[in-house]
């Protein structure tokens, strides 16, 4: 991992996990994913080196969304829905604060459908930890919007009638600028990521599929059972090329189109013809089949799938408020109310 | 000019209202009227009455735009009931406006605009201006489109290029009728218009041409008037109107806590114009920021408090409903952010171009659970810049989310502001805790009971809040029975102790009487002229004005108490006097309520007032 | 069986309080057990007491679930204060519960619970068990786990398998305590686990060792007890939740009315449950929209409402706090939409599980502009299955919204429900237009003033209705002034003649007497015990518990002025006394509140009530 | 057009543009484009040929939003961002409806942003005209979620520091079933697409180019103006080639993993080259590069970008209910009531 270089003061002294454990009893189900979450944040947190108090953490309502009391930073556990919007207004106001969002799949993409997307297409500078268990945990087991057609839920006792929706492919169509997966039981994918997700410059989308013992365990089993996983799961790198699979001979490639999996040495085919990744193409096409595939046909693709450089809302609002406070004749207060069509009495 | 002033009748007051289709520039005219009186030492207030419509089609009622302005030589309180003359360009502005007028008064039309289908699309059936409808008022037939053209004729403008000018026309005939020079609207022009020499040339051209028609009008020479100046306190005035002037007390509230401003805000009339007003000022580091609704826009200044920000969010009504929610979130986690609600006409979408005060309850109890909220009512468009400072002051020191109410009618309304200085305005100091200090989240100022505000990325506080109720002191996260109660009247408690700071509760009028008049908000000037008037009558009223509505200074009970009847007049179905009657069991109050999204009227208060006398 | 029969002791009335770990299956147990005193003849009211945290560490405090039985001989109308017996199956249930366990009670615990580890993170520095803290109870201490392992060693079951019966031992102790066959949970085991007959063995093995272990317990032998059956009207009977019983009530409201039944709705506690029993019941076409958000929820309601259907929206506080703009648009096209406000703890999300009546302000007075609902409350489990028939029926018949409030206490509570026939509750008749009828969407019923509601798809009734003002009768767009007024107090008229239908309010105890209690809501049942017991002892007491909030009942002022003085109770800081106090000035009212997130005590009633009787 | 085959009555009298005429004044400013929808529409709704009492208006605020008051059918003008949660009540409620929703792209998408991806995901059988003058008409000319980056507004007077959303991309993100895009001054072009939209089943998003004279005069000038016109805009025909431009020579194709623009006959290209059409073709990636084409390097694309079939809610709504009341003992409520666990005193 390559420093991270930014406006946020890095810590003069070099931190540890203890740093961030917070004094709270953590009060998740034992064997939920959450944990591995919490255990991930605070492994990464000293490598990304930033001061502890330029750490932020907002969240919503949920299960996931009680990460902020587990980590020793600066925390809002806000109202449901709205981390999104509270981070928006952190981050705004203090540009040089590292702002981590927490969120579930209800939270972000039921109630917080909206912030979700308008905080991506404005591509205001923090991280997002989607924590996703396809179910709303908290409440006690109702669908969410990823849970699949059918689900047989507390609120769908005869299956849903729901598409669900797939995360990746909303975040690009919200003009996405960085989007990655990640899961609960490979905790240095997840690190990785999430150092990934705070050196880009933009609103970086880490979603995690994420148990839930509880309420929907085994949501993820085709992915992390050890007899199926690696021909289920492909791992993409920038600048690797898409191969996976148990024996490392199958790929991805483009076939007009579509995308397609093949097997090296079969028909012919060779490393050669398989993709390279480049999550940083700016044209989110490729990056959208990445994150739609899915089984049984194709693995699902964990990784960094997209980070594309684009100004964000942030910068350029500093960037404005520079540019016009140089040029402008009004300095203060008393400046602006003297100013234009007065007259004296 | 010498001749004029031979002819001039001496006025104290005189209410002119402009009115004319969309596309007739009276907005514009009304304000270069109005200015030119202000800087001719002239108190004055003005409101603009825009359609519901963009641009409803042409000539039809529907598409009428309005301003009317209030000027004197005494104290102006308000717009003004009934004019004294009305301008209407076209005949659907006549047939809207008239009920405006007060009998006897001058109504100036452009007779060029009395065509068969503009009268059709009106809803006349015959011409007003010549059946005989309209011999209680000074009817004044001007050729003004035939005038206008021929005024810039020799500028080679076409038709339709001259017929943009016609406006300079119709305000030349005012400054006329009410001796003022044109020199004022000159500069205005030559700014306006600097590159564009021929614009300017011609629309000097037909403001002369108004002018000098207008003495040429027997009905006009006969009533040539003059207002002379107010004795209005010495210093330096500009024109403000109320949205503009929340919005730079809310800047000032920040440059003098020194906490950056952010505003977080969906657009919504009447409160639009704050976040207009407040995003051309990056100049002086003001952060807007425009929301996907009204919901983000709250807690986006929620999260910007959080971060040590002076977080805002404006809206009206149903903007205001969506964030209750979020109000229940700054109440709990104790933060400084300030709600403006610039209340219209309800409820649901209601009537979103007509003003009421609707909302106030809502203020008060619209929140899940006990949510009690600082709660501040500005009475006058200048007033919004003095109440939006106190209100913010209040937030930041005292750490508790505030409301200031203000309504459409101020919003828009405009009136004379003598500028303050900063350096005269009370410092604002938040109690922002000290960097490894020994930092608890819910440890509270033994007086005010605010607690402390930690910072991030300030070193050694690093805190968790949020929407859960929280132990006292220390807060944690707790269920505990005793301490929810107690955290409960702690936040209560909170907000009321801001009463020893706030001034006495004053009576306008003798320390007692027989009759009380209790408002609040926007209706102040009305209900002061009206009680000016009957105390001038020799009756035995006084007026209590509230700006304070939560908590109410600490005096309320005496100044409620001093007078025999008590009448509470508001603009919604009584709701201010449903509080006071929570907080006063024992006091009886008599109401007057208006739901009509329209101002009161001077005229009806005093006759509720009169008779409320006389009853037993 | 005859020997227990010999020494049993006659209770008039017995409140068990089962207590343990997450896993350890106390729901089940307290239903079981209340189900065999249900059949067995027992008045009785339940109450679940869930951990805030789905799944908290095991052994730790904020990992306790509870569940409250009270059975008796009379009329129950509560789960009651404090418990005769108390069930902690490990040492952080006891330390969690033994506050709600009555001096002198029977503690019954799992001694093998009490390990080393147990005890620390439960905060225990001592075993207290044996440090003697707990010599006011007669402590049993059984050694469950091992008689369970015991038990079902033949059978072959491993320890883990063998402990999730645990119990099993419990309820086998406490039906042998108070006389209870073992036959009812027998039946319940064999269907539930038809697939699986050794655990069937397995279970009833284990109930059979902890009812005979209870024969050998000298504590337990000696105050065996029996509660005879009580006197409840002769009929068929079920046990019933409040918030099954209000999905149950309004799914009565549509088959009577004959609309489809709509519920558009977003999963919050303690609400969700309704959201759930009506998504079985597509067998009756019940239709469920699990919507994305509490706004969606509201508004697809009321586009179902627009459609024809009975569109319901059922929420909690912050869910509640999020609909009041679309409240507002449901008000002015006077649909009738039904909304449900499970309250909770606030403000904002304050303690989700616990209970409140802190949303009746918001209820009345937390819309923009004036915005009148009708507002029902339900007073017990039962009552809400009554109170949603009726919130239905009247929003149906009068064509407005209404809000019906319970609260998580009642929601979750259960009680035993006398099942009604269908035939038996009125009629539901809503004023729909004829096809092709002469139809005005604002045209009005002359006694009700409702408007009538044409349903899309219906021939020759094409209309438009929305948010904004609309003219009387004809429905067209207006900013109209007068129809304006005339519309706002119309609505508001329309919902205060539904005054005209209600049943008179009553007071429990004589019509006149020193002090009136008066209660609204899900309290019912405490104060009604309490003023029960103070009539009983001879004090002029009376009880007037309110169900209808807005309008109130017609002789609702004749009532509170016939006793000598007046209290208010809820379970808030102060609400229905603010809005009796806007409608009765004359009256003076004292408060008791309580804003603990916990039902009252009949105690700390009784107290309170007695100590305003000594009071001048 | 070929007919329309559903569960919605069809009218036994043939209807004409008459009968959708409201007695209301139109109050749009003159040369507003929601005038020429509104001709569309009472021009289309005959054709459809559902019985006029079938027909149902929802929506929200906005300029656009006053839309149903000028339709005679039944109509329901609701609150700023709910029209497409309305309507899902309005549909699910009487799926034998056909249901309308107009609205803006503010009501849309910035306070509407969350019922507008869910309805779209939820694929409910309805019909919406999106009205996108890519500013706030009604409250006077701020900007909007789709106002291009940097627009000065009287919101944003230095220019605006937002990425805007794409419709398009918005919709396919959301798992859109029906997405085609129109444009004000192409009345021919805007009645066939709502054709289609009243045809398909599940959620048909219309995206109409709407030139808002007031406050955005000028939008759409490139795409509206004579000269250029043929060469900025391709309008996509189902089972036709890609091919636009004045001479018609120009066209679309496939390079790698992204699209071109190639002219016919240069460098050996010919009609065979360019792409086919297929708006039912189930994967998304083709259209959603389609619905991304800007200027000045890519033609607009205009016409029905992606119809294809899917369940929806309300069809699986009505098969759930037919289906658990068949199977089900409990037929009302006195059996519901007198279910279970009873006894009797
Ligand atoms: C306004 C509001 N609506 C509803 C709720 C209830 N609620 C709390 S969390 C939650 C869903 C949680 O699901 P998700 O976001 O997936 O988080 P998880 O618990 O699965 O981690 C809901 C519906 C609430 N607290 N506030
Ligand atoms: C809750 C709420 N917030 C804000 C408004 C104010 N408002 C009305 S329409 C509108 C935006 C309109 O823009 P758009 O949807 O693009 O429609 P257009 O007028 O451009 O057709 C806004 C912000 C409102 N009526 N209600
Ligand atoms: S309920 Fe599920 S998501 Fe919530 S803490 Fe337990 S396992 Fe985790
Ligand atoms: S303001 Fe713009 S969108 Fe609104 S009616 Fe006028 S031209 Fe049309
Ligand atoms: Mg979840
Ligand atoms: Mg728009």
């Amino acid at each position: 991992m390559t420093e991270i270089n930014n406006t946020i003061e890095k810590s003069p002294v070099k931190l540890s996990r203890e740093d961030f454990v917070s004094d709270q009893m953590v009060k998740w189900c034992p064997g939920c994913g959450d944990h591995a979450v919490l255990a991930a944040v605070s492994k990464v947190f000293p490598e990304i080196g930033y001061k502890k108090e330029n750490f932020v953490f907002v969240s919503g309502i949920g299960c996931s969304s009680r990460f902020p009391y587990y980590v020793n930073t600066y925390g809002f556990h806000g109202i449901h829905g709205r981390a999104t919007a509270i981070a928006s207004g952190v981050k705004i106001a203090n540009p040089k604060l590292s702002v981590w969002i927490v969120t579930g799949d209800g939270d972000s993409m039921a109630i917080g459908g909206n912030h979700f997307i308008h905080i991506i297409r404005r591509n205001i500078d923090v991280n997002l930890l989607l924590l996703n268990n396809r179910i709303y945990g908290l409440t006690k087991g109702q669908y969410s919007p990823t849970s699949p057609l059918g689900a047989v839920t507390k609120t769908s006792p005869y299956g849903t009638i729901e598409h669900p929706f797939n995360p990746g492919e909303l975040v690009l169509g919200a003009q996405g600028t960085f989007y990655a997966r990640a899961i609960d039981v490979n905790p240095k994918l997840m690190t990785e990521i999430m150092f990934e997700a705070a050196r880009h410059d933009g609103t970086s989308v880490v979603e995690v599929l994420q148990n839930c013992v509880i309420f929907n365990d085994g949501a993820y089993d085709e992915l992390t059972d050890r007899a199926t996983r690696e021909d289920r799961l492909i791992t993409l790198q920038a600048g690797e090329r898409m191969i996976f699979g148990k024996d490392r001979n199958k790929g991805l490639r483009l076939n007009g189109t579509s995308i397609e999996v093949v097997t090296i040495g079969e028909n012919g085919i060779t490393e050669e013809d398989i993709l390279i990744h480049d999550p940083s193409q700016h044209d989110s096409g490729i990056h959208l089949m990445l994150a739609k595939m899915t089984g049984p046909d194709f693995p699902v693709a964990l990784g960094v799938i997209r980070a594309a450089k684009c100004p964000t809302y942030d910068d350029l609002m500093e960037e404005q408020i520079t540019e016009i406070r140089a040029k402008s004749k009004i300095h203060c207060m008393d400046d602006l109310l003297n100013s234009g069509d007065t007259w004296t009495i | 000019m010498a001749e004029i002033e031979n002819k001039v009748v001496e006025m104290d007051e005189v209410v002119i209202r402009f009115s004319g289709d969309s596309g007739d520039g009276m907005q514009l005219t009304g304000t270069l009227f109005s200015d030119t009186a202000a800087h001719t030492g002239n108190d004055l207030a003005t409101f603009p009455d825009f359609p519901a419509e963009i641009r409803a089609p042409h000539n039809t009622v529907a598409g009428v735009s309005g301003f009317q302005v209030h000027f004197g030589s005494a104290k102006i309180h308000t717009s003004g009931d009934l004019c004294d003359v009305l301008i209407a360009m076209n005949p659907a502005s006549l047939k809207a406006n008239l009920r405006f007028a007060k009998k006897g008064s001058t109504i100036i039309t452009d007779v060029d605009s009395f065509e068969e289908k503009a009268m059709e699309k009106a809803g006349y059936a015959a011409n007003p201006l010549e059946d005989g409808s309209l011999s209680d008022y000074i009817v004044v037939k001007a050729p003004i489109r035939m005038l206008t053209r021929e005024a810039v004729k020799e500028l080679g403008l076409d038709a339709k290029s001259a017929d943009k000018s016609k406006n300079m026309f119709t305000l030349g005939m005012l400054l006329f009728m009410f001796s003022k020079e044109m020199t004022y609207t000159h500069k205005f022009l030559e700014v306006k218009f600097k590159k564009n020499p021929t614009v300017v040339e011609a629309n000097k051209r037909v403001l002369a041409a108004g002018f000098n028609y207008a003495e040429t009008v027997e009905a006009i020479k006969s009533t040539v008037s003059k207002v002379p100046a107010a004795k209005m306190p010495k210093g330096k005035y500009r024109s403000i109107t109320g949205n503009t002037a929340t919005a730079w007390g809310l800047m000032a509230a920040s440059e003098k806590s020194g906490r950056q401003l952010f505003l977080g805000s969906y657009p919504i009339t009447p409160a639009t114009e704050i976040l207009m007003e407040l995003s051309k000022h990056r100049n002086l580091g003001v952060k807007t920021f425009q929301a996907e609704d009204e919901i983000a826009g709250v807690t986006s200044a929620i999260g910007a408090c959080f971060a040590g920000s002076l977080g805002i969010t404006t809206t009206s009504g149903p903007g205001f409903s969506l964030k209750s929610e979020a109000l229940g979130l700054a109440v709990i986690t104790e933060l400084p952010l300030v709600v403006v609600n610039v209340q219209r006409s309800g409820p649901s979408t209601g009537m979103p171009t007509k003003s009421e005060q609707g909302d106030l309850l809502q203020a008060l109890y619209g929140r899940n659970g006990e949510a009690p909220m600082l709660i501040i009512a500005a009475s006058s468009p200048v007033d919004c810049f003095y109440a939006a400072f106190e209100t913010a002051r209040f937030a930041l020191e005292h750490m508790t989310p505030a409301i200031l109410l203000t309504d459409g009618y101020i919003g828009f309304g405009s009136e004379l502001f003598q500028i303050p200085k900063m350096d005269d305005l009370p410092a604002i100091v938040p109690p922002i805790a000290a960097p490894n200090s020994d930092y608890k989240p819910y440890r509270r100022d033994e007086n005010t009971l605010a607690r402390q505000w930690a910072i991030p990325g300030t070193e050694g506080l690093r805190h968790r809040i949020g929407g859960l109720e929280k132990t006292d002191v220390f807060g944690q996260v707790s269920t505990d029975a005793q301490n929810h109660e107690k955290m409960t009247y702690l936040r209560n408690e909170k907000v009321m102790r801001i009463a020893e700071r706030l001034p006495e509760q004053e009576i306008f009028g003798e320390p007692e009487g027989d009759l009380l008049v209790v408002s609040w908000g926007g209706t102040r000037g009305f209900v002061r002229s009206a009680v000016e008037k009957l105390q001038k009558e020799g009756k035995k009223v006084g007026h209590a004005h509230f700006r304070y509505i939560m908590p109410l200074p600490k005096n309320t009970r005496q100044v409620l108490s001093a007078y025999k009847k008590v009448v509470v007049a508001e603009l919604n179905a009584g709701q201010f006097v449903k509080y006071l009657r929570i907080n006063f069991p024992e006091i009886t109050f008599k109401e007057f309520n208006k739901v009509q999204g329209q101002p009161f009227t001077v005229i009806e208060l005093t006759d509720k007032f009169n008779q409320l006398l006389q009853e037993d």
